[in-house]
């Protein structure tokens, strides 16, 4: 019995450590967010930072740029991660088949989750630049004129998110085909024994047990599209007028250009409480598989 | 269109500006100004200290000691300076100084004056304008670098193939761009900063100066502004104004004769775009004419001529000066100020200073630099920004040197795009840039 | 070689109780059998024996010392696992040698010393040609060996068998119980051995523990808890063909008391008498051998096939009777299908009486001690 | 029901392994047969190459004469019991079960109807609502069971559909199997490795190794005249013992000290090794002819026990009943009726007389 106590106390002493580091990087930094977001704060100003209460959040609900920096995050959330889960779901069925040469290709399409992010951001803003870009060269060895890929507001967003998707696409794959590598065969035999079709077999069999893995790769790519500031840095950044202009990137712009870091610290604030109420929602989703 | 694209790897070269990076080496000797110490620069991805990092290992052996450089992107840097200040002891013992920053800066920087008098530096073999624009409440506060303006680059040999006279106004920026779109197959008129946010921002601001109008309500000195003295009641936007509308007019102009993606254009492409004969004309950063100038490749090359930034109707022209100093944090160790002052001197030397054109950086503060014959091969521009300095056209006044200059750019960055990308008329991304400026000078208490 | 004593031990997951208040002594150098449906207890006893779980209440003895407070690896106990728990990256040997290499070994084993021991476990095993092979080289019976090996390999004091030979298929698996028994006589080590193979415990136990939802059933002697079960459970738990239990009303007929089976009087033996009369509430529980009943078209009791078998040329009939379910054998194999009703004799004569409610044994009280 | 006819059925693997070789074996409609062999042998091969899972090499499967090879599963009409039970993680046991007449689009009230009564007969009405994960491996197999039932399939696929599971429960469930078998009358194709339930349900046992048929019988033909010294060994409880070393001496033949007269049949084949059932031994006393022996160890088994005893010829098991139970160390002579000596040659091929 005191060996119990005795373990409860070095548990206690173990996990300690990682909970100080914890709060230390990741509960202090919000809170102080939440802090600095009460506050007229700019580094521009000469004046020491005063408290404004809820000021700056006030603020939000009358900025036109900050709801608008909300819609485009949520448009290109959505379109990004749709696509992405659309293509992701196709390869890694393309790549579940255990044909010759497909698992070269297959380590192959990883490469661009490896790239940094600006990287990609850099190689697409030139490949789709008006005045250097290889993509309009090309549309015009088929006698297609160029495209304002990066300067017409709906096909920058489409840029961005075709930038996005190009480099995320492999990642959701990889879940989805590991995923897929993970269910048993038994299962899908039986399926076959009980006289389903294919397409039977995979709409009642296949997707739903897939289900957690899609729930997860959701979140995650959710989560990460929502916080994508690079590609819009680099390609465009946040034009043609604010069509672009995602959530982070309005952020980076208040906080780190004008340095207006009360107002900026708000909206880190908001996010934080969009993304943190939308991953509850998935979490559920996938802690409890019977709300299909 | 295969020429233009074949400058897409080397452009992609210098876009990673993003990245600081850090160079550091021991010193080969101990002779020269450092003497065996080691003198610590935070600096910028512009040309002056790019040349610094290409000759690092150079400049370290002539000036016998280590030099630690941290170059930082513009907003980085902005962010840097200002925590660094917030330190008991800095940890840089110069820092680049940016013209319109001074005022955010004054006072966090050290007044040059008693080591000037000290040392009985002379400083009159810089321009006038330039020296004297690092000068706050009698005070100097930095030692000029890399001050330029923003001009007009034109391609001579195009204007004469079309019979058209040098572009001094808008009118005849505009005429002659239109002339040039419609006759030249790959050519288009100008290349300007129309890319959303900080570029565009200060593109209204310079343009809104030829029309001899500041963006805040600022003082009139002849035709030019007070800057040494801004009131909070001068911290009034003048956006929503007559000037403003002009310039606003005047983007929309421009915006026809531009070359396709001018959206999404800015500083380095748009000279590139120029350089390799995307354009007939460029507003360009005068430092940056060494892309085509030391390129052998383009065009451009010894066939540009430089102008002040063309006027609007009823205004002179006026150049827009900026550009980079070397300042000295107030809050430097005093025992490292003395290296700090000295190394200044050296790295803002005629020899030196001769030595960076020679690299890409074509700036020279210093009359007797520019009048160096291998410097005004290399660099053109030097001796035109010469003449239109002893011609008084440059000034400062643009931008103002107030802590809100970055949200007045960030704004008009972000409401102009919007009125170039056909979202809103002129007058409205005019009447919400003068609204939301306002509101953001109210928050900050001016009035 | 160890004695192993088991003391008040008690152990809860969460709100569910495994055991309250076990108590087992296992002498030195003998052979125990724990068996038990799933669920009974028998691995998570084994598994605190061995030390892999600590968390309970009670105490565990080795030679009489306390050894709550040593680790698994202290305790000096070798075991194997049910799935052989293999290194796949190691050789044979190489998985021979590990558990001479462990830091609590340091020093005890010389180089050439783990070589010979090494070369000793294997002939004992007869696995020496096999010990250049890579685990995944190895049959299943092979990987048996290898394991045990391991767990023998440095003299433990005790030895814990999880479920050994169950993954064989009859042959190896009559092969290894005989090698079991024999390397045991060979080495004396105290050995626990958890099955769930009825056969098995009976033909390998010196000492039969059966358990049953975290109690201890009986703890004897193999044939003793075959011949003289102490609780009902047991007595139908063991042999090829169970004992029928069946829970019945005593009755009373032309003065000779019996109990109430398909409205049927069966006479109890005189020796079952006495004992019957213990028990309360006028049911009593009879265990009765397969030998008890007999079909015979003139039989009393009536009952319908509920199921039935051919095994070894003997046909074993469940016939369902009053609501309750009795086995019989019988040689002849007259055809039968599920739902015919037979008729049958009972013979109590060979009858275990248990008490209805606790299960537990109802002997005739000894007239001296009374 | 279905008659089932495989037909010189091969199967070999991509890489070249053959699975089965050259596979004959009848299946009369409603009969019960039961593979037996240990892993690898193709027992579970032949299953699924039944059920359309697995490619057949070669050869024909004829169900009521039609060639069903390269027909897939789900138009074979066949329903599969699985070893690991198969059933679907994400739905409830209701629509476990429901599934093969989901897929063959029956009215939802036929469904609730026939889902209802076969869970009631199978005793599982009470989990209907549970999803697999929540039930005990033998519950599942219930389930796996019902599924299985729901339909009158062409014939009935088992494969090792106890094998996770207790003894207890085996036993409870085989009998089931056999009860729904002769219930609904299909015809059955069993895998197992356990001869006792083999034997329990079956009405023939195909013995197979190394993908080829070794034998087909009763269990009672297995035990009794087994082909081969394969059957011989594999099949029987306590296992058979064998001796390897013979010297035969004209009509004679000698295991150890024990002489015998050569079996009949032996004039074509001269025998190789000889077993005995340990339920054929008999103990006899040391002055009597028979194999001299020692009692080594002693494994009760209830009613009667094993005992393991050393001999000049090796190991030999004989059944005692536990009131005549040597003590280890005790020395007497084991002997069994000429008929019980199973002889072989060196092939491994039983040598019987009659066979001249």
């Amino acid at each position: 019995m005191s060996r119990n106590r005795e373990a409860k106390r070095a548990a206690i002493v173990l996990v300690s450590p990682a909970m100080l580091l914890l709060f230390a990087l990741n509960i202090f930094p919000v809170l102080y967010a939440v802090y600095i977001s009460l506050h007229h704060w700019s580094l521009a100003s000469p004046n020491p930072p005063r408290f404004a209460g809820l000021f700056n959040y006030q603020e939000l609900w009358y900025d036109g740029r900050f709801s608008n920096s909300l819609g485009v995050s949520a448009t290109f959330i959505a379109l990004a991660v749709l696509i992405e889960l659309a293509l992701g779901f196709g390869l890694a069925f393309l790549f579940n088949r255990k044909l010759r040469g497909l698992e070269t290709l297959r380590k192959l399409s990883l490469l661009p989750v490896m790239a940094m992010p600006l990287v990609v951001g850099l190689v697409w803003f030139y490949m789709l630049n008006q005045n250097f870009g290889v993509t309009n060269w090309v549309l015009s060895l088929f006698g297609i004129g160029a495209q304002p890929f990066l300067t017409d507001g709906t096909l920058a967003m489409l840029s961005v998110v075709l930038a996005d998707v190009w480099q995320w696409t492999p990642f959701v794959m990889l879940v989805i085909f590991a995923a897929l590598q993970s269910l048993p065969e038994y299962v899908f035999e039986a399926a076959r024994m009980d006289g389903l079709t294919e397409r039977e077999i995979f709409r009642r069999i296949t997707l739903p047990l897939l289900r957690p893995a899609i729930l997860v790769v959701l979140v995650i790519r959710a989560i990460d599209a929502f916080r994508m500031i690079e590609l819009v840095f680099m390609m465009t950044k946040g034009g043609p007028g604010g069509s672009t202009e995602v959530l982070p990137w309005y952020i980076y712009t208040t906080g780190f250009l004008s340095l207006d870091l009360g107002y900026a610290a708000a909206m880190a604030v908001v996010m934080i409480v969009l993304v943190t109420l939308g991953a509850q929602v998935f979490v559920r989703k996938i802690a409890d598989p019977g709300a299909a | 269109m295969t020429r233009r694209t074949s400058a897409a790897p080397r452009g992609a070269l210098t876009g990673i500006l993003l990245a600081g990076s850090i160079l550091a080496g021991s010193a080969a000797s101990a002779e020269g100004p450092l003497e065996g110490r080691s003198i610590r620069i935070l600096g910028i991805g512009d040309p002056v200290f790019q040349v610094m990092q290409k000759i690092h290992g150079q400049m370290e052996e002539m000036g016998g000691g280590s030099i630690q450089l941290d170059v930082r992107p513009f907003d980085v840097l902005h962010q840097q300076v200002l925590l660094n200040a917030q330190n008991d002891v800095s940890n840089y013992d110069i820092i680049a100084v940016d013209l319109p920053q001074f005022g955010e800066y004054m006072p966090y920087l050290t007044d040059f004056g008693p080591m000037i008098e000290a040392s009985g530096y002379d400083g009159s073999d810089f321009h006038e304008v330039a020296w004297t624009g690092a000068q706050f409440g009698g005070r100097q506060l930095g030692i000029p670098l890399q001050p330029h303006p923003e001009i007009l680059a034109y391609r001579k040999d195009v204007f004469e193939e079309y019979g058209l006279e040098p572009p001094t106004t808008h009118e005849a920026l505009l005429h002659a761009a239109q002339v040039i779109s419609e006759k030249s197959d790959d050519m288009s008129g100008v290349c300007w900063n129309a890319a959303r946010g900080t570029a565009l921002g200060q593109t209204f601001i310079t343009v809104m100066g030829d029309f001899g109008a500041a963006p805040i309500d600022m003082e009139k000195q002849g035709d030019d502004f007070e800057m040494g003295d801004i009131k909070p009641e001068n911290m009034h936007p003048t956006i929503d104004t007559e000037a403003g509308k002009a310039t606003a007019d005047y983007l929309l102009a421009m915006e026809e004769v531009s070359p396709p993606g001018i959206l999404n254009m800015a500083w380095d492409e748009r000279v590139r775009v120029y350089a390799n004969g995307g354009c007939a004309m460029t507003y360009i950063w005068a430092g940056r004419s060494a892309i085509f100038e030391q390129d052998d490749q383009s065009p451009a090359k010894g066939n540009t001529a430089y102008l002040p930034h063309p006027s609007g109707p009823g205004a002179p022209p006026r150049s827009t000066l900026g550009g980079w100093y070397l300042a000295i944090p107030a809050n430097i160790d005093p025992e490292r100020k003395e290296l700090a002052w000295e190394a200044i001197q050296w790295l803002s030397s005629p020899e030196m200073i001769e030595l960076y054109t020679q690299h890409g950086n074509c700036v020279s503060p210093r009359r007797s630099v520019s009048q160096l014959e291998n410097v005004q091969a290399a660099c053109p521009v030097i001796p035109a920004v010469d003449r239109m300095a002893e011609a008084g056209e440059l000034a400062g006044w643009q931008r103002p040197p107030v802590p809100e200059i970055q949200k007045i750019v960030d704004v008009l960055g972000a409401e102009m795009h919007q009125m170039l990308s056909g979202d809103k008329s002129a007058e409205d991304a005019l009447e919400s840039s003068q609204r939301l400026l306002d509101r953001e000078m109210r928050k900050a208490g001016y009035y | 070689m160890a004695r192993i004593s088991v003391e008040g031990l008690s152990k809860s997951f969460g709100a569910y109780r495994v055991f309250e208040d076990l108590d087992l002594a296992i002498p030195k150098g003998s052979y125990v059998c724990l068996l038990g449906p799933s669920g009974c207890g028998k691995s998570t006893l084994m598994r605190m024996i061995a030390g892999l779980d600590t968390e309970h209440g009670g105490h565990i003895r080795f030679d009489g010392k306390p050894v709550e407070h040593l680790t698994a690896a202290q305790r000096d106990v070798g075991m194997a696992f049910q799935n052989y728990a293999l290194y796949p990256h190691l050789t044979v040997e190489g998985n021979l040698r590990f558990p001479m290499k462990a830091p609590l070994q340091k020093g005890r084993w010389s180089a050439a010393q783990m070589t010979e021991r090494v070369g000793e476990v294997a002939d004992l095993l007869q696995i020496r040609p096999l010990l250049g092979r890579a685990i995944n080289q190895l049959s299943g019976g092979q990987q048996q060996r290898v394991s045990l090996g391991r767990a023998l390999v440095r003299h433990p004091k005790v030895l814990l068998l999880d479920e050994p030979v169950t993954h064989l298929d009859a042959r190896l698996r009559y092969a290894m119980r005989s090698e079991l028994k024999r390397i045991h006589k060979v080495m004396g080590t105290t050995t626990v051995h958890v099955t769930h193979d009825q056969g098995e415990a009976l033909a390998m136990a010196d000492l039969l523990v059966i358990m049953r939802g975290g109690r201890i059933e009986q703890a004897a002697p193999a044939m003793e808890v075959y011949s003289d079960p102490a609780t009902a459970f047991v007595a139908g738990f063991l042999g090829a063909v169970p004992r029928t239990v069946l829970t019945l009303p005593l009755s009373e007929r032309d003065g000779t008391a019996g109990l109430r089976l398909g409205g049927q009087h069966v006479p109890l033996p005189p020796a079952l008498v006495a004992a019957a009369r213990q028990a309360g509430g006028g049911t009593v529980t009879i265990a009765l051998p397969a030998s008890a009943f007999a079909v015979d078209p003139d039989g009393p009791v009536e009952g319908t096939v509920a199921a039935h078998e051919m095994i070894e040329g003997a046909q074993r009939l469940v016939l369902q009777a009053d609501g309750q379910r009795v086995n019989i054998q019988r040689s002849e194999t007259a055809p039968v299908a599920n739902g015919d009703r037979l008729r049958f004799r009972v013979d109590a004569s060979e009858g275990l009486l248990f008490d209805a409610a606790t299960g537990d044994r109802l002997r005739p009280p000894l007239r001296r001690a009374a | 029901m279905a008659h089932v006819q495989i037909r010189n059925v091969s199967k070999i693997y991509a890489d070249g392994t053959p699975a089965v070789t050259g596979l004959d074996l009848d299946i009369a409609a409603g009969e019960f047969l039961c593979v037996l062999g240990p892993s690898g042998c193709g027992k579970s091969s032949t299953l699924r190459m039944l059920a359309g899972l697995e490619e057949v090499s070669t050869g024909q499967i004829l169900v009521d004469g039609d060639d069903v090879v390269g027909r897939p599963a789900r138009e074979r009409d066949i329903a599969m019991v699985f070893e690991n039970y198969a059933l679907y993680p994400h739905l409830d046991v209701f629509a476990n079960i429901a599934m093969p007449l989901v897929a063959r689009r029956r009215p939802k009230a036929e469904i609730r109807d026939r889902v209802g009564r076969i869970a009631g007969t199978m005793g599982i009405t009470e989990h209907l609502a549970k999803r697999p994960g929540k039930l005990s491996g033998g519950q599942r197999q219930r389930v796996s069971l019902a599924r299985a039932m729901i339909r009158r399939p062409k014939m009935f696929l088992m494969d090792e559909p106890l094998g996770h599971l207790e003894e207890y429960m085996r036993i409870e469930l085989r009998r089931e199997i056999r009860a729904l078998h002769e219930a609904a009358g299909g015809t059955t194709f069993y895998i197992t490795h356990d001869q006792e339930e083999a034997a329990a349900v079956s009405d023939r046992i195909a013995v197979m190794s190394s993908g080829e048929l070794q034998q087909l019988g009763t269990m009672k033909e297995l035990i009794e005249r087994p082909a081969n010294r394969f059957v011989a060994e594999f099949v029987g409880e306590p296992p058979i013992s064998i001796f390897e070393e013979l010297r035969a001496t004209g009509t004679e033949v000698s295991i150890g000290d024990w002489r015998l007269p050569l079996p009949p049949g032996s004039r074509k084949a001269r025998p190789a090794s000889a077993g005995v059932r340990p339920a054929h031994f008999r103990i006899a006393g040391s002055d009597m002819p028979g194999l001299s022996a020692e009692a080594r160890l002693v494994q009760p088994m209830g009613e009667s026990a094993a005992v393991l005893c050393d001999t000049p010829a090796g190991d030999a098991t004989v059944i005692v009943p536990m009131a005549a139970v040597p003590r280890e160390g005790d020395r007497f002579r084991l002997v069994a009726a000429p008929e019980h000596v199973h002889f072989f040659a060196a092939s491994g091929r039983a040598i019987r007389s009659g066979e001249d």
